[in-house]
């Protein structure tokens, strides 16, 4: 009798998981390594943080690359794309790097972030699948322990070092800043980076770091950190990290009288920023991107048109970046005129690509040459973009 | 000084939150000795709640908190129906797994429906800020901590005065001895269950009008820190909830305000373990000899 | 030498080297491929984090929430090993050697004040330490604070399959003799024990300690074997993962341990493909599988060949 | 010559007294019996004297090896190191263990063999884990639970529960063995083997045995001498026909109830 009441209770759980399940949106859960339908399709990889803790940017990269797979196969491309998930989790995307070495794509976008991505680019690069990254900025990520590139990856975002250099030296000779207040993302590789080329190029320009102090990824409470910088004598506030914080970080400063310049990084890039932070508390905010909509190219307007028709939402940076590493891996598949490994790989090396995040190729380290851009957000809306280039040695 | 009063200002506005999380966990273990780790994925799903009812049906700020408390009280009671009763008898560890499985099915559940990222939850009160000489105070900071209070004061009286309030504190000490006296055990639990799971959804949507950020994970941490801050307090007894949240509020607040926000976790997981070793059923709580 | 040459040891050490020589097989055939193969990795490390805390948890009788933090000590002393100074397999073996001493010395100290704690009390503080651990592990410089490190492979799975021989045998050889008995009856009722002539606390302490030790075996193997370490992949939520490892397999179970570590690996594999319900149907299947087999698997029973002899003559005897 | 005196011991619990000013002088082989209504304090005087609770006043000393020391503020575990053990009055065995186990834990203090070789198994190991085996099933066979040795000691009926618990307390081998109500729950036939048995093992291990018992005839027919315990205070000692016509006593009985 207990059993079957236990039983009862068990089936009505599955039965709540099975509706759950169902409810959801369907199109994210394409079985992966399917069977190739016609002999010649090109099985292309996507490997993202879909679930777990970073999930957002995972999902965002996902629907970037879908969309470039999509677009390719509607041009006549025959394309099929193959989905990992690594539930935000190293040792999971390991085990996913393996597998799809097993699973013969021709190329690989993703992960999303440096440490999935250093995971994994040893065993992808053991197997020689390209993989183009779209955002793993972690400095020397794309070397491998004893500091040789690897060869077969690449990244289209600019390296965390070149970005933090190029925001100092903006906030020193445009906004003519020299004392700053940096409040990093202590969770990510990311904002580490930032920070680091940051300070050393403020520095080198004459600027004062005033304080440094750090938040970690799923804060909401910015309130503590910030009373304590408001008695400080600073003139800039540098917020290196994402949106998911920084948005907060921007409101609740506004609203505590904080009204000096804000600076950031590319992490800012993103409709949620605007809706966390509040239209009217971005002003006076400026970050740095490879990725704007000012005076948007054709090529990005229909990026963006597209991508709001399919997913009706606008793109983020990193759906915009997953969607040049994608477009860029087709590309290079399609002059390569086979998915043979080698071949691949070295028209990618040899590219010359036109995105919407940018017009790049690869340097020796197979990061992009792209300028940096620096945007400035008028009641939430970009403003302006002007390029910057640091004087770094 | 004033400084320090803005710093206590805001320590108090989160250790609110804190404290009615940590009510919830402290009555549910009170009553059946399971540390229920699913309750900060209930507040979790109270932010959301109050997230649809204010964006879909679009209404104000006190509806959206009574329907949020209503909902969160619906899903805590059949939560504890489903997967906990039958459990009644299990060890602990036993129990607090399943607490786990509860908490991962709620987690990638909402993650599943709502999407994996943030949410912006609408401002749905005015905030506006209060100027106390060099001190500001927002009138969401005033709103969080009446709220707060209120509930307290209200679970005070229920827990205290009531007859059901008698039943809970009967089961609480003896549920076999609560049978024997005619109390409904189950009904007594599953009302436990309700009452912790509505104040958690209030926490949400208190919440997510403070921080106007919601996300499927958002319960994990305050989950874990409304357990220290019960622990804290000596778990089993609310008033020492209360207590515990506002002081971690507060702790975490003078740390990250006065040295680093590097260490505020640190610092509070610290002070938990000494204050354990001194005394060892936390602040508020007896220290029972075990009988030989 | 004669009394180890046990009828039943023989089989377990028959077993082992028939296990071991299969994988090879499988693997040199191919049918096991580097998916598998690392799956099996990740199997292995599993196991020795599960039976390290199933010693404490399950044997002792004490609940820690606080593994990772031990976990974190040995992957960061093997990752700075393999960085910073000596690389290959030596330095994984150095590293090894530098978390087993770290982790020894930090459980002592979270032991002794800790441990007095009973039940959940115990439970938050250990958690408590572990988290400690973790923040300072990241805010120190040589770790390369939240960016962790990036390490190459130093590790295959032959030696990590022997880190798993040598760490059951160590538990298992620990829990039957004497000292593990001791520590059995702190589980089973402490003052009883006390008046029995077991300093408790001394007991209590050994297996902490020993089981910390154990656990950071399993993060330098992984350090040298997962190509990243991150503080933020050891927090508390990694402490329960294992948690419910022991307690899937069954508390006090070695078998269990094993049992439970390779199925949950196993069904997140196949899972993967579905991947956007996974965490759901892995929330469920817990408590699904909690509310029928409360104890577990296999509760405290453990897989021997005795065991087994037993039970094929029960069945004999029954079809007879 | 006395192996346990005690002088004023007092023990409170916030502003009760569960035991005050008791004074003892036990001498080597003695049977003590300790008895007293419900609630005189007797549990919590055997536990001050093992150690499970620490007096707040008085002393105890204990006769170690010819010279007196004072075991108060000392752990359990060490006292029972120093020749004491016990049995509980809510039997406290290790109910998921075997009964051998129970005995070969009991006999932990005699163990050499250090954690490292244990894990290494050195022969030294094997010696001793045989040794242990061995003298487990000895004292078994004395309690006649030597045919029980495999099974799990919660599967074990009540009396012979009991009897376990005595062969482990024996394991430890001690010189003062307390018994907490040891025939509390048998039938009269099996309080009747009790009685022997606890007769046979004060000989044979030349022990001091001080038992808390309920059933008087026990108490009577085999202890030597008896001490009162009422409301935590000593009311009266002596041998048992004095106990028996002590006024105090007969009040102390009547007054908890009259039908004794």
């Amino acid at each position: 009798m207990k059993t079957m009441k236990k039983a009862f209770m068990s089936a009505l759980a599955i039965m709540m998981a099975a509706s759950l399940a169902a409810c959801g949106d369907s199109s994210s859960d394409t079985p992966s390594g399917s069977d190739n339908s016609g002999s010649n399709t090109v099985k292309i990889g996507l490997h993202f943080e879909l679930t777990g803790e970073v999930a957002d940017y995972g999902n965002a990269e996902l629907k970037g690359a879908k969309l470039a797979i999509k677009q390719a196969n509607e041009a006549g491309g025959n394309y099929e794309e193959v989905i990992y998930d690594n539930k935000s989790d190293t040792t999971e995307a390991v085990t996913l790097a393996a597998q799809l070495a097993n699973d013969g794509v021709a190329g690989v976008v993703g992960p999303a972030t440096s440490g999935s991505s250093a995971a994994t680019y040893q065993i992808k690069n053991d197997a020689k699948v390209t993989v183009i990254s779209p955002s793993a900025t972690q400095i020397g990520v794309t070397l491998d322990p004893s500091g040789n590139v690897y060869n077969y990856v690449f990244r289209i975002c600019f390296e965390d070092s070149y970005q933090g250099a190029a925001m100092a030296q903006y906030a020193v000779d445009t906004l003519a800043k020299g004392k700053v207040i940096i409040y990093a993302d202590n969770s990510s590789d990311y904002a580490k980076g930032l920070t680091e080329a940051f300070t050393e190029q403020f520095k080198k320009l004459g600027g004062t770091i005033v304080a440094t102090d750090y938040y970690s990824k799923g804060d909401t409470d910015f309130n503590s950190v910030l009373t304590k910088f408001k008695d400080m004598d600073y003139d800039v506030l540098y917020i290196p990290g994402y949106y998911n914080e920084a948005g907060l970080i921007i409101k609740q400063a506004r609203e505590m009288g904080i009204d000096c310049e804000i600076i950031g990084s590319d992490g800012f890039d993103s409709e949620s920023l605007i809706d966390l932070a509040g239209a009217s508390n971005l002003n006076k905010v400026y970050y740095t991107t490879a990725y704007t909509t000012v005076g948007a190219s054709d090529a990005l307007q229909a990026f963006i048109d597209a991508y709001k028709a399919e997913y009706n939402e606008e793109p983020s940076m990193f759906s915009a970046l997953a969607y040049d590493s994608t477009n860029l891996l087709i590309q290079a598949i399609e002059k390569a005129g086979s998915t043979d490994s080698d071949a691949v790989r070295s028209a990618v090396e040899n590219i010359e690509f036109d995105g919407v995040t940018g017009s790049f190729s690869f340097d020796e380290t197979h990061t992009p040459i792209k300028s940096v851009l620096v945007v400035t957000l008028v009641d939430g809306v970009q403003g302006d973009a002007v390029a910057v280039s640091p004087d770094v040695d | 000084m004033t400084q320090f009063l803005q710093q206590m200002i805001n320590g108090l506005s989160l250790g609110s939150i804190y404290a009615l999380v940590a009510l919830g966990y402290t009555m549910v273990y009170g009553i059946i000795k399971l540390i229920n780790f699913a309750h900060g994925d209930i507040y979790m799903l109270g932010a959301y709640i109050g997230f649809i009812v204010t964006t879909k049906l679009g209404l104000g700020f006190f509806p959206a908190l009574v329907i949020s408390m209503a909902g969160c009280a619906l899903i805590g009671v059949t939560i504890e129906r489903i997967a906990y009763k039958p459990l009644r008898n299990a060890t602990r560890i036993t129990a607090l797994i399943t607490a786990i499985g509860v908490s991962y099915f709620l987690e990638a559940g909402t993650q599943r429906v709502m999407g994996a990222g943030v949410q912006t939850f609408p401002n749905v009160l005015a905030n506006e800020t209060i100027m106390f000489g060099d001190v500001r105070i927002s009138t969401q900071q005033i709103v969080i901590f009446s709220v707060t209070i209120v509930l307290m004061v209200a679970l005070t009286f229920l827990v205290n005065k009531t007859k059901v309030g008698r039943a809970m504190r009967a089961v609480s000490v003896d549920p076999d001895a609560a049978r024997l006296m005619g109390v409904n055990v189950d009904a007594t639990i599953s009302f436990t269950f309700a009452i912790g799971s509505a104040l958690a959804g209030a926490a949400g949507v208190l919440v997510g009008l403070y921080y106007n950020s919601i996300n499927p994970l958002m319960g994990m941490l305050p989950g874990i820190k409304a357990f220290i801050a019960a622990v804290f307090g000596g778990i089993g007894i609310i008033p020492g909830a209360m207590l515990g949240g506002f002081f971690i509020g507060v702790v975490e607040t003078l740390v990250a305000g006065y040295w680093s926000s590097l260490w505020k976790d640190a610092v509070v997981y610290l002070i938990l373990i000494v204050i354990l070793i001194v005394k060892p059923a936390g602040l508020l709580g007896k220290n029972v000899k075990e009988k030989v | 030498m004669k009394n180890w040459m046990k009828k039943e040891n023989l089989l377990w050490l028959g077993l082992i080297v028939l296990s071991y020589a299969v994988l090879n097989i499988l693997i040199s055939a191919g049918i096991i491929n580097n998916v598998y193969k690392t799956v099996l990795m990740t199997i292995g490390i599993n196991i020795i984090l599960a039976i390290s805390l199933n010693l404490i948890i399950g044997i002792t009788g004490q609940f820690s929430l606080g593994h990772a933090g031990f976990m974190i000590i040995g992957a960061y002393s093997c990752g700075v090993m393999l960085k910073s100074f000596v690389s290959g397999v030596p330095g994984v073996f150095l590293g090894i050697i530098a978390g087993m001493v770290i982790s020894a010395f930090v459980a002592l100290v979270v032991a002794i004040p800790t441990l007095r704690l009973r039940g959940d009390y115990l439970a938050i503080a250990t958690l408590g330490f572990g988290e400690i651990i973790r923040i300072v592990i990241l805010n120190m410089k040589i770790t390369n604070g939240a960016a962790g490190l990036i390490l190459p492979k130093a590790v295959s799975w032959h030696m990590i399959f022997w880190a798993v021989v040598i760490c059951t045998i160590v538990v298992v050889n620990f829990g039957r003799s004497a000292h593990g008995r001791a520590c059995i009856s702190v589980r089973e009722d402490e003052i009883a024990a006390e008046a029995m002539g077991i300093n408790t606390t001394q007991y209590k302490i050994l297996a902490f300690v020993l089981g910390a030790m154990i656990a950071s075996v399993a993060g330098a193997l992984y350090a040298g074997a997962f190509y990243v370490i991150k503080p933020d992949m050891f927090t508390y939520s990694k402490s329960i993962d294992i948690l419910v490892l022991v307690v899937f397999g069954g508390m006090g179970s070695i078998t269990g341990s094993f049992i439970s570590s390779t199925l949950v690996s196993l069904l997140n594999t196949v899972l993967q493909q579905f991947s956007s319900v996974r965490m759901i149907v892995y929330g469920l299947a817990l408590v699904v599988i909690m509310v029928f087999r409360p104890s577990g698997l296999l509760g405290r029973k453990e897989l021997t060949f005795s065991g087994l002899l037993k039970v094929l003559k029960k069945g004999k005897g029954a079809a007879q | 010559m006395s192996v346990l005196k005690v002088t004023g011991l007092t023990k409170n619990f916030g502003g009760l007294s569960a035991v005050s000013n008791v004074n003892m002088e036990i001498e080597q082989g003695e049977l003590i019996g300790l008895i007293g209504p419900n609630g005189a304090g007797k549990t919590t005087l055997f536990n001050l004297l093992t150690g499970v609770y620490e007096p707040s006043e008085g002393t105890i000393e204990l006769n170690v090896d010819g010279k007196m020391i004072s075991i108060e503020g000392k752990k359990p575990y060490v006292i029972s190191t120093l020749g004491v053990s016990r049995t509980f009055q809510n039997i406290r065995l290790f109910k998921e263990l075997t009964v051998l186990d129970n005995v070969r834990i009991g006999m932990h203090q005699s163990v050499k063999t250090s954690v490292i070789g244990s894990i290494l198994r050195t022969p030294g190991f094997y010696r001793e884990e045989k040794m242990l085996e061995e003298k487990a099933y000895e004292l078994l066979k004395i309690v006649h639970l030597d045919e029980h040795a495999e099974d799990l000691a919660k599967n074990l009926p009540y009396g012979k529960q009991r009897r376990l618990e005595i062969a482990r307390a024996l394991a430890t081998n001690p010189k003062i063995l307390f018994l907490d109500e040891p025939a509390a729950g048998m039938n009269p036939q099996e309080t009747a083997e009790l009685t022997e048995l606890i007769h046979e093992l004060k000989e044979h291990f030349h022990l001091t045995i001080i038992l808390i018992e309920h059933d008087m005839s026990l108490v009577m027919s085999i202890c030597e001498r008896i001490y009162v315990l009422d409301y935590g205070r000593l009311i009266a000692k002596g041998n048992p026909q004095q106990i028996k016509s002590n006024k105090r006593v007969i009040e102390a009985y009547l007054g908890e109830d009259a039908s004794c």
